[in-house]
Order: C-alpha cells, then structure tokens, then sequence
C-alpha cells in the first residue's frame, strides 16, 4: 500500500428534482478495511452507495477507486460516450450487493455469477466457472450452483449477491442493507458470510442497521446525516460513545424501538 | 355438404397452406417481432425524437387497414418507381404490421421488468444492449407471450390478404375452387378447419412456452 | 336505399319466397355498370341488372327489395333463403346449374382482352399463351384464360387487374366486353386498349333457389319484357347496343 | 388522386363511419369484453371442466377467420331454424370474436395480481366476484391496456367485414363510391385516413389511461 | 367475561401435499389479551395464523371465535357451498394483518378501510367513515386518509393495513410479522401502535420476531417448532428462562445473529 486509500470520494453533492439529497460527503477507505455507513432513513446512504458505483450521477465531487477517478462535475462536458465510458470503467471497479438482492431470476446461481465475467468481461467460461464455483462454496452454496433464485431461501439468495458481486473481482464491494429484508433468523448466515470475507481482506462499504456487526466487524463507522457525514470514526469510538446528540439520538431509537 | 368436393379439395389446400400461408406467416412474425423490438424501444427512448417517431410508426400501422398497407407497399410504390415482387411485398406489408401491434406489447413487457434488474447488470457490467438481450427480455416474454400470440394467430388468419398482391395461400386456393361452382361455404369451412389445426398447435407451443417462463417466477 | 344500413331486407322471413308481394334480390352493389351505388344520384343502387330485375318484379306484380352482399357470400345467403334471387351477371354453367335454379339468361356476352396499348404482340386468345394475364379468382374468365395456356394471377377485381396490367406487371386481362368498355369510357384511360375479343360468348341470368318457384315467374316475365321492347330499351341506355341477346 | 371525389365521397364516408363502423366497433367491444372477462375466469377455474370449455372456445375463436365465424352466425344458422338479423348477427359475431383474443390477454393480466391482495380482500370478507370486480380486475387492467388496445385498434377495421352480413359501414360505402369510378385507390386512401383518426383518438385514450392506472403502482 | 376463552383452536393439523405443517397445534387467547408466537421460519407460524383466519383449511381441528366456530374435519362433508358460508363467517370474526400489508394499491388509505365495513358488510356510508377516521387518528394518520399506498413510507402502510383489519370490527386482531418487512427506525412506530391497542384491550395474536415487544406487551408466548407448540407461558418466563432446548436455541440465535 501506498498510504493512499483504496477508495476515496470528495465533496459529493447530489439531488433529485429540487431536493438535494448529499450536500458534500467525503469518504476514505483504505484497502483490506470495512467502512459502516448508519443513518436514519432517508439521510442518503444508499445514494452515497450509488454514486460511488455510478448508478447514480452526482452534480460535483469525485471518485477514485484504485488507479480509476472520475470528476463528476466536469463530465457533462465530455460528451454523452465519453461520459458513458468513464462511469462503466469506474462501475467495474466496484461490486454491488442490493437490499432486494435483485438477482436474474431465470438464471441458476451459477449462471448469475458468470454474467459479469464471461458475457461482459469476456474470461474463458471454464477458468471463470471454476472460480464462481469457489466463490460459492465461499459463501456457503456448494451444491446449490444450479438452484433458481426462486429456490433458495432469502439469506441463501442474498448470499448469491454476494457471490455475484465478487464474481467481477472488484477492488470494493458495496453493500446496501445486506440483511434488512430477510427473516431475522436468516441473517446470521449473511453477517457471517461478510465477516469472513472481512477477515479474507475484502475492502467493503456497508450500509446496514445491524449495530452488533458494525461494532465487532467495522474499521470505521459513518453516521450519515441530512445528506452530511455528522459523525466518523472507529466503531467503539461512534456507537458505544457517539460526539453528537443526533448520532445519539438514532441509535437509542434503533436500539429501542418501543 | 359436398363431400366429394371437400375430398378433391384437401390436397390443394394443404399445399396453400404448406407452401403459401404458413412461411408467409413465420417470416413475417419473425421479422416483424424484430421491428417490433425496435420500435418498443424507441418509444421507451427518452430522446423525445426518437420517441415520438416510434410514436407515429405505432399510430400509422395500427390506424390504418393491413390491407391498405398491402396497397400501397405493391400498388402506389411502383408509382415512385419502387417495384418490389409479390412474395417480397407480401413480407414487407405483414411484417411492417406485426411490427407495429407487437411493439406495444413489447413495451408494456418491458416496463413490467423491475428497475432492480437494470441496475444489477449495470453493476455486473453490462451495457444497455446486453442487459437487454441476457436480462430484460428473457423475463418481459413471460407477460409478453400471451398477447404476441394473439398478434401470430391473428397474422396466421390475415395472411389471406396476402391474394391481394398476387400471393397464392390457402384461402385464395379456397377461393378459386369455390367460384366456379359458388360453395364458399363449404371451401371456406374446410379452410377454417385447417387454421384451426394451426392454431392449436401454436396454442400449444404458447402454453408451454408460458409453463416454461413462469417457471422461475416467484410467488 | 339509403347510403348506411345498405340492406333493405329488413325481414327475411325464412324460405316463403315471394310471399306478400316482395321479391328479395341480392346484387354486389360494386359492379358498374350492372349493379352499383349512382353517387350522383344519392348513392341510389343502379345499373343494368338493377333495371332489369325491377322490370321483371313489375311485370309479376312484385315489389322489388334490394340487398347488397359482397361476392362470396351472395350464394350462402340464397341458401340460407336470406333473398330469393341473385341479380349480379351471374353466368350460366353445368356445375352450378347442379346447384341453383337459373333463368333465361338477359345477357350474352363476350370475353375482351385487354393489353397495354402499345402492346402489339396479343391479338387473340391463342397468343395469351405463355403470357401472364390477371383475372378475378371468382370469375370464369380465370377459366378461359389458363385454358388458353396463359399464367393466371388472382385479383379481386377488374381495376386491380388493370393496374397491374399498367405496372409491367402483368401482360393482358381476359373480362366481359361491357365491363371492360364500361371502364375505358368512365375513366377515359388510354393506356390500355382492347386488344381482341375472344370467340366464344357467355350467357348470365338470373339465380334462384333450387326447385323455388318463382324461376317460372321470372322466366314469364323475362319474355314478356324481351317481347315489349323492355329488354332491348334497358340495354341501349347502359351500353348503347342491345346485349340481351 | 380526383379531389372532386373526395371532396363528395367525405361526408357518405363520415356517415357510414358514424352510424356504421364506430357503433358496431363499440357494442361488440362492450360486449366481447364481457365474454372475454368470463371466458378468461373459465379458463382460471380449478374445475377441469370448466377450464376445458374455456379453453375449447379460445381455440375455436382464434382458430377460426372472423370472415367464417360471420357467415356461420348469419348464413348456417338459418338452416338450424335460426335467422338472425343482419345488426345483430354481425354484433353477435364480433364480440364472440374480441372475447375469445381478449380473453387471453385478460387471464395473463388476472394472473399478474399478487395472490396477497385475493388474500387481503378475503380477510375484509370479500367473496370471489366482489374480489374480482373491486380488487383484481381494476389492477390487473394496468398490463393490460395496451394490448387490449390493440384488440379493439383491430376491430375497428375488423368491421368492414360486416358488409359480408349485409351491414353497410365505411369500408362498404367506400367499395361503393368506387366501384363506379374505379377509384378504389383514392376512396380505400381516404377510407384508411378516416380510421387512422380514429386510431389516434383511441391511442390517446389508451395513454391516458395507462397513465392514470400506472398512478398508484410503487416504484 | 364467561370465562371461556374468546378465541379457541384444537388439534390443528395441516398438510402440504405430503409434508404436514402443523401437527395439531392448540391455542387458547382470553378476551383482551395478547398472544406471540415465536418460532424458526417454516415452524408454522403464518400457517396457524392462516388456519385461524381460514384463508387455509385444515384437515383436522376445530377453530373458536366468540360463538362462531368451525369443525374443520366436518367442512368437507357439508358440501361446498356451506363449507365456504361457514369460513367466511369464521373470517368475519377476526381482522388479518400481513407482513407486506397487503394494501390495496389503487385505493386511498381511507378506501382500504372502508372495503369491509361498506362493500362488504353494508354498513351506512357515512357512519363507516367516520369510524375509519377515528381508526386512522389513532394508527397516527391523521391527514393522510386520502394518500395512495404508494405515496406512504412502509411504516405508515403497515399501520394502515392495521387500520384496515380493524375496521371490520373484529373480535380478534392477527398479526403475521407485521414490522419484519420494515426499515428497522420504522418498526417502532408500528410495535408502539401495537402496544396501544393492547392496551386499549384489543385482543391480539401476534406472529414476531421482536422479542422486546414480546416481554413488554405480551400476556402469553407461544413457541412453535415443527409444526407443534413446544413451550408456552407467560412472556417472563418463556423468553427470560425456557424450559427446553429448542426454545433457549432459537431465542439465542435470535438475539445475537454473528
Ligand atoms: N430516484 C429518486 N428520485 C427522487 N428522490 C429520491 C430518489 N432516490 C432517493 N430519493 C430521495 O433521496 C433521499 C435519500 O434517499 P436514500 O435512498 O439515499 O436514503 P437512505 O439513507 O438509503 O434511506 P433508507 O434507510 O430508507 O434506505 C430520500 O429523501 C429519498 O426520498
Ligand atoms: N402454500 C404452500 N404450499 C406448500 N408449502 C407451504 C405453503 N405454505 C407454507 N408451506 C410450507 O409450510 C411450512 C410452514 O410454513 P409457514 O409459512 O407457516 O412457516 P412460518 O413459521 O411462518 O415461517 P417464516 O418465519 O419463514 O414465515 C414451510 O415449510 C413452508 O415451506
Ligand atoms: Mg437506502
Ligand atoms: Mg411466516
């Protein structure tokens, strides 16, 4: 390493319509660490998430993961191809893995993961297919790589979307509350899938309500405010003992719902 | 009923039907679901040119009669010195059709595929094109076979009008051998007979198709 | 008869032919000059048959009820006793002799062939052979054209026929000499001519219901009208000749 | 193109588009959506006899030219001691014919509604036909719009077969006015501009409402 | 009170095609009070909750609610039409409230509630909503009756969906995991609109994974594994200290996923 982070945004500003949604939010996440995003509903995390896979376009900031940037304010005036190219470049660098899993449903879980590496990044289907099937015994589907989505149960899909997002090798990989949409029981499976992953060295941004994983699992956490970072720092540091009245705030309410 | 008449006609319309009605309409369904798909996806196109030329392409196929569009495509062309043979013609007029009644099923298909799927094969990497081609279409087809199998079975039956520029199929057979002897009831019977085979079988095909593609549906 | 709603046979009482004084006849309505709407008239139904028919229901004290169908459903609505005749140049031959009733006939006929008016190479019959000529499918003159050994393409109608005819696409057209010269003298068109007229002639009567009896009826009042002048009168006001007979 | 004829030929046209074609389009419409909705329930119902007989009539309907279903309701009933009027007879015949294609269309739309929301609305103690009507139907309407918009875009030429049963509407006319001029050419023109209004006006309706229905449909 | 219990069900038994799902499931819910059944996924919950409602038949069992109550092994003797009177009258007797609400979407908030009490039970129109309105007030939903579903966050659709079941004026409330689909800050505002119906002596059986709102709301706690209920008592004692196993297994999982 070269004491540079391995994913790094900087002044991201976005919005929709008339409501703008981040108002300048800079990140820092250096190679081989997990970032923890919490926040209410609402305060943009998932957009944080989208724009540093460019599904999102933001007005201004900027983007680097690894050796690939790119300044969002400047490419409106490269042109649409131009533009086009530089986001699906800066999107290979990054794996995604969605709330709602959003996996292919008529593809089986192996075929989900060759996707990316055979149809789009053109790798010999054999050697591709021979690590998809590593990465699913990875997670914990070995045996399952020919089961339709609509055969597996949520955490097992869920634990597909992991597998896919690694599939692309990706430098990062991007979590949207892995786990909120599954059974309570199920969730386990998938917080443990992520914690070997984070102890195998995968640099990963998660956005998740599941404080306990944060505290035993996350290099730093971000308390996500109003479109704003209101708060950073180690774990311990911002869930057991937050500066702010407003991380405060939301986590009694989290901890708490009654 | 003439029986006798029934039986010396069989074989002859057998051949309208094998030699005339049933590739006229397998190419022009093939072709036309190809426009079709272009069209769709020019009206989903946010470019508002775009959109609205798919727009008039849709209006003027639907709001006009196929048997004007067999018209012009064989009558009036020749008059700006396009002069295109019957087969061709024939081809070109069905499909142009199909296209255009195709193409709103297509687009309400592919509306119905959730924004989810977009963006997970963006993030896999895949351009508009291949998400198409891999995601979006294999799961619009579900909800798209239905409908496009009225439009094929529909196609099937107007292929008839295919006489009108010069293409002999199976019901210009019946036609021809009802009109010395005036029973078009009994030729056009025993041509309904026949569609009616066709039909079911491509009912069939449509059934499994639609046991097929329903089969990774959830709940 | 009104433009919308262009069947007046508002009771087709089943198979009671002719009863109450009404005689139902079934006419295609878009065949100029024998049977068609005169726009200048108010669309008011015309033409030769037309007028011969209506003679023929005065003659036998019948009121004449008119009704347009298109062409290949004007036999299965005979037989569904939907009207009781058909006025539409129907020509006579065995094979449907076997099926209706037919009565004398009121016209005579020859077949004309048509060409491209620059086109010297068909002067008879005999040279249509190997040549490709357009004919309506429903019509016998299909029959007399591919027994000429000519190659037939199948068309719905005469103006059709011609049109390919003036696209190079086809070489002649085999029809009815009063058809083809009412064509030439409405639309004034000098691009084709008729090239030849073909030897044999045809004869169109009237068709009725197997075993219905009205046929000798009609025939009764065929002849008086033949015999008065009625017949003869009716033909020179559509074609300037009398083609009765 | 004579602008003398179509300058006269325009008002015996709109007359036979307004009092002809656009009632017969919409009566059999209604009507074969009627059909189409139990036919489509028919083909839905767990009881194989039931199910059967649905689907024995979309095969025959589909399977079938509407130019012969027409000529059965009016010419071969006769001979079965039925005589139908021309009006009916061709009502009779179309909406038999819209309900067996949109029946189809309806059944996969019925089938894209959530088995949760049968289920919601058992438990405020809905039955089945208070389900269907308050429930199902008014959601499963959203998909099928657009096709069910071609269906009736269809019927509306589909109507110039009526004059086969003796009913007179635009096309007829047309076929009229031209037979003595021999301008099928410009009278067929002007015939297929007439239903390319209607079209139009059809196809605004339809976005309408595809609008209005996709209003309450989350993300 | 007369003493029997108001909602009664004995020797459920519930079959699948071959796998039988419940295996005589017992459950008696006093007048006023609240029930939680707990239990890993595929136990049986939804399936009790369902047979209670009869939007399933059981083989087997006899279902009570106030003075309607149906045999179910008799059911298929009585002959269609009767067998359907006798659940649809069961069905009138309690109100439903599903895990994805379930909301009809192309009718208001205010819509949704009046379906039962006018389309269905014919009651007088304006009497209806008024009643809806005060049911809307106190699920905190005031101002919004004339909302589309989909123009409610998932908290505020849930408390509709409560809203609804109880406007059909049910003798009971069920509840199939009624916040497990919900954003976890959202998941409060409906346990506390829960909290309050018990205790306005709403009678309550309620499907969930929230084992805070079981120890505080809860009069009884069922714990079903395998289709049978294997341990139930009052909250205290089958959350603090479960008697078997199974119960101490599962709740350990629950309560701490990694
Ligand atoms: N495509 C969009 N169009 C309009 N507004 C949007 C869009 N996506 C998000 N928003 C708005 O942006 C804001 C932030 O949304 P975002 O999804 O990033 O929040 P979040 O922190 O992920 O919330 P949650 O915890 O509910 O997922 C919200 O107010 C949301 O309504
Ligand atoms: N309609 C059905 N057809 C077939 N099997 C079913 C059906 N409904 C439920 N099952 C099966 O019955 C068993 C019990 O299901 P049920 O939904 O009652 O469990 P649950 O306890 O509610 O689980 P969860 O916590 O996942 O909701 C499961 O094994 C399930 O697969
Ligand atoms: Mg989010
Ligand atoms: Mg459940």
């Amino acid at each position: 390493m070269d004491g540079k982070p391995l994913l790094e945004a900087a002044g991201l500003v976005k919005s929709f319509g008339e409501t703008r949604v981040l108002r300048g939010v800079d990140l820092a996440v250096p190679a081989g660490t997990v970032s923890v995003l919490i926040g209410p509903s609402g305060s943009g995390k998932t957009t944080v998430l989208r724009c540093l896979n460019a599904l999102e376009r933001p007005e201004a900031g900027l983007v680097r993961i690894g050796d690939v940037s790119v300044d969002f304010a400047a490419l409106p005036q490269q042109g649409r191809r131009a533009a086009l190219r530089a986001e699906t470049r800066l999107r290979a660098q990054s794996g995604m893995v969605f709330q709602a899993h959003h996996l292919f449903p008529h593809r089986s879980a192996l075929e989900n993961l060759l996707e990316g590496p055979v149809v789009v990044q053109g790798r010999p289907r054999e050697e591709a297919r021979a690590e998809a099937l590593v990465l699913l015994e990875r997670v914990g589907l070995k045996g399952r790589e020919d089961s339709l989505p609509s055969q597996l149960s949520g955490g097992q899909q869920q634990r597909v979307g992991i597998a896919r997002a690694l599939a692309i090798r990706p430098q990062v990989v991007l979590f949207d509350e892995p786990t909120s949409a599954l059974d309570p029981e199920l969730v386990g499976e998938v917080l443990a899938v992520m914690r070997d992953l984070a102890e195998g060295g995968t640099t990963m941004v998660v956005v998740t309500h599941e404080i306990r994983f944060a505290q035993q699992v996350a290099d730093q956490v971000l308390f996500l405010d109003g479109g704003v970072v209101v708060e950073r720092g180690p774990a311990a540091q911002v869930i057991a003992d937050p500066r702010e009245e407003r991380t405060r705030r939301f986590l009694r309410r989290l901890l708490d719902p009654l | 009923m003439d029986w006798e008449l029934l039986r010396t006609s069989a074989w002859p319309l057998l051949q309208g039907l094998v030699l005339g009605t049933i590739p006229l309409t397998a190419l022009s369904f093939v072709l036309g679901l190809a426009i079709a798909v272009v069209v769709a996806l020019m009206r989903l196109s946010p470019v508002k040119l775009v959109s609205g030329l798919g727009r008039v392409y849709v209006s003027a196929i639907r709001g006009t009669p196929l048997l004007v569009q067999l018209f012009i495509v064989f009558y009036a062309l020749p008059s700006l010195g396009v002069t295109i043979d019957p087969w061709p013609s024939a081809i070109i007029a069905f499909s142009l059709n199909v296209g255009g009644y195709a193409a709103e099923v297509v687009r309400s298909a592919v509306l119905s595929v959730p924004r989810g799927q977009w963006e997970a094969a963006a993030t896999v990497g895949m351009g508009y094109g291949t998400t198409l081609r891999r995601v979006v279409m294999p799961q619009a087809a579900r909800l798209a076979v239905p409908p496009l199998s009225n439009t094929l079975i529909s196609l099937v039956k107007d292929t008839s009008l295919a006489s009108t520029v010069l293409v002999t199929e199976m019901f210009r057979v019946a036609q021809q051998i009802a009109a010395p002897t005036y029973q078009f009831f009994t030729l056009y019977g025993l041509a309904a007979v026949y569609y009616w085979v066709v039909c079911v079988v491509l009912s069939a095909v449509q059934d499994r198709l639609e046991g097929r593609l329903n089969r990774y549906v959830t709940a | 008869d009104g433009i919308v709603g262009g069947s007046s046979s508002a009771a087709p009482s089943g198979s009671a032919s002719g009863t109450g004084g009404v005689l139902r006849v079934a006419s295609e309505g878009t065949y100029s000059p024998f049977t068609y709407h005169d726009q200048k008239d108010g669309g008011k139904l015309t033409g030769y048959d037309v007028d011969v028919i209506t003679a023929v229901g005065q003659k036998m004290g019948m009121q004449v009820e008119f009704t347009d169908v298109t062409w290949d459903a004007i036999f299965a609505g005979l037989e569904a006793g939907r009207y009781d005749v058909i006025a539409n140049q129907v020509t006579v031959n065995p094979e449907r002799q076997a099926l209706y009733d037919f009565s004398t006939p009121y016209t005579t006929s020859t077949g004309a062939i048509i060409t491209r008016a620059d086109d010297t190479s068909i002067t008879s019959l005999q040279s249509l052979a190997g040549k490709t000529t357009a004919q309506s499918s429903t019509s016998n003159w299909a029959q007399v054209a591919s027994g000429a050994g000519a190659e037939v393409e199948a068309v719905e109608g005469f103006t059709q026929a011609v049109t390919l005819l003036k696209q190079g696409r086809v070489d002649a057209t085999v029809n009815d000499d009063l058809a083809a010269l009412d064509y030439l003298k409405t639309t004034g068109d000098t691009s084709v001519k008729i090239a030849a007229k073909t030897d044999d002639t045809s004869e169109q009567a009237f068709a009725l219901g197997k075993g219905s009896e009205l046929t000798p009826k009609v025939d009764e009042a065929l002849a008086e009208l033949e015999a008065d002048g009625t017949l003869a009168q009716i033909s020179q006001k559509y074609f300037g000749e009398d083609v009765s007979r």
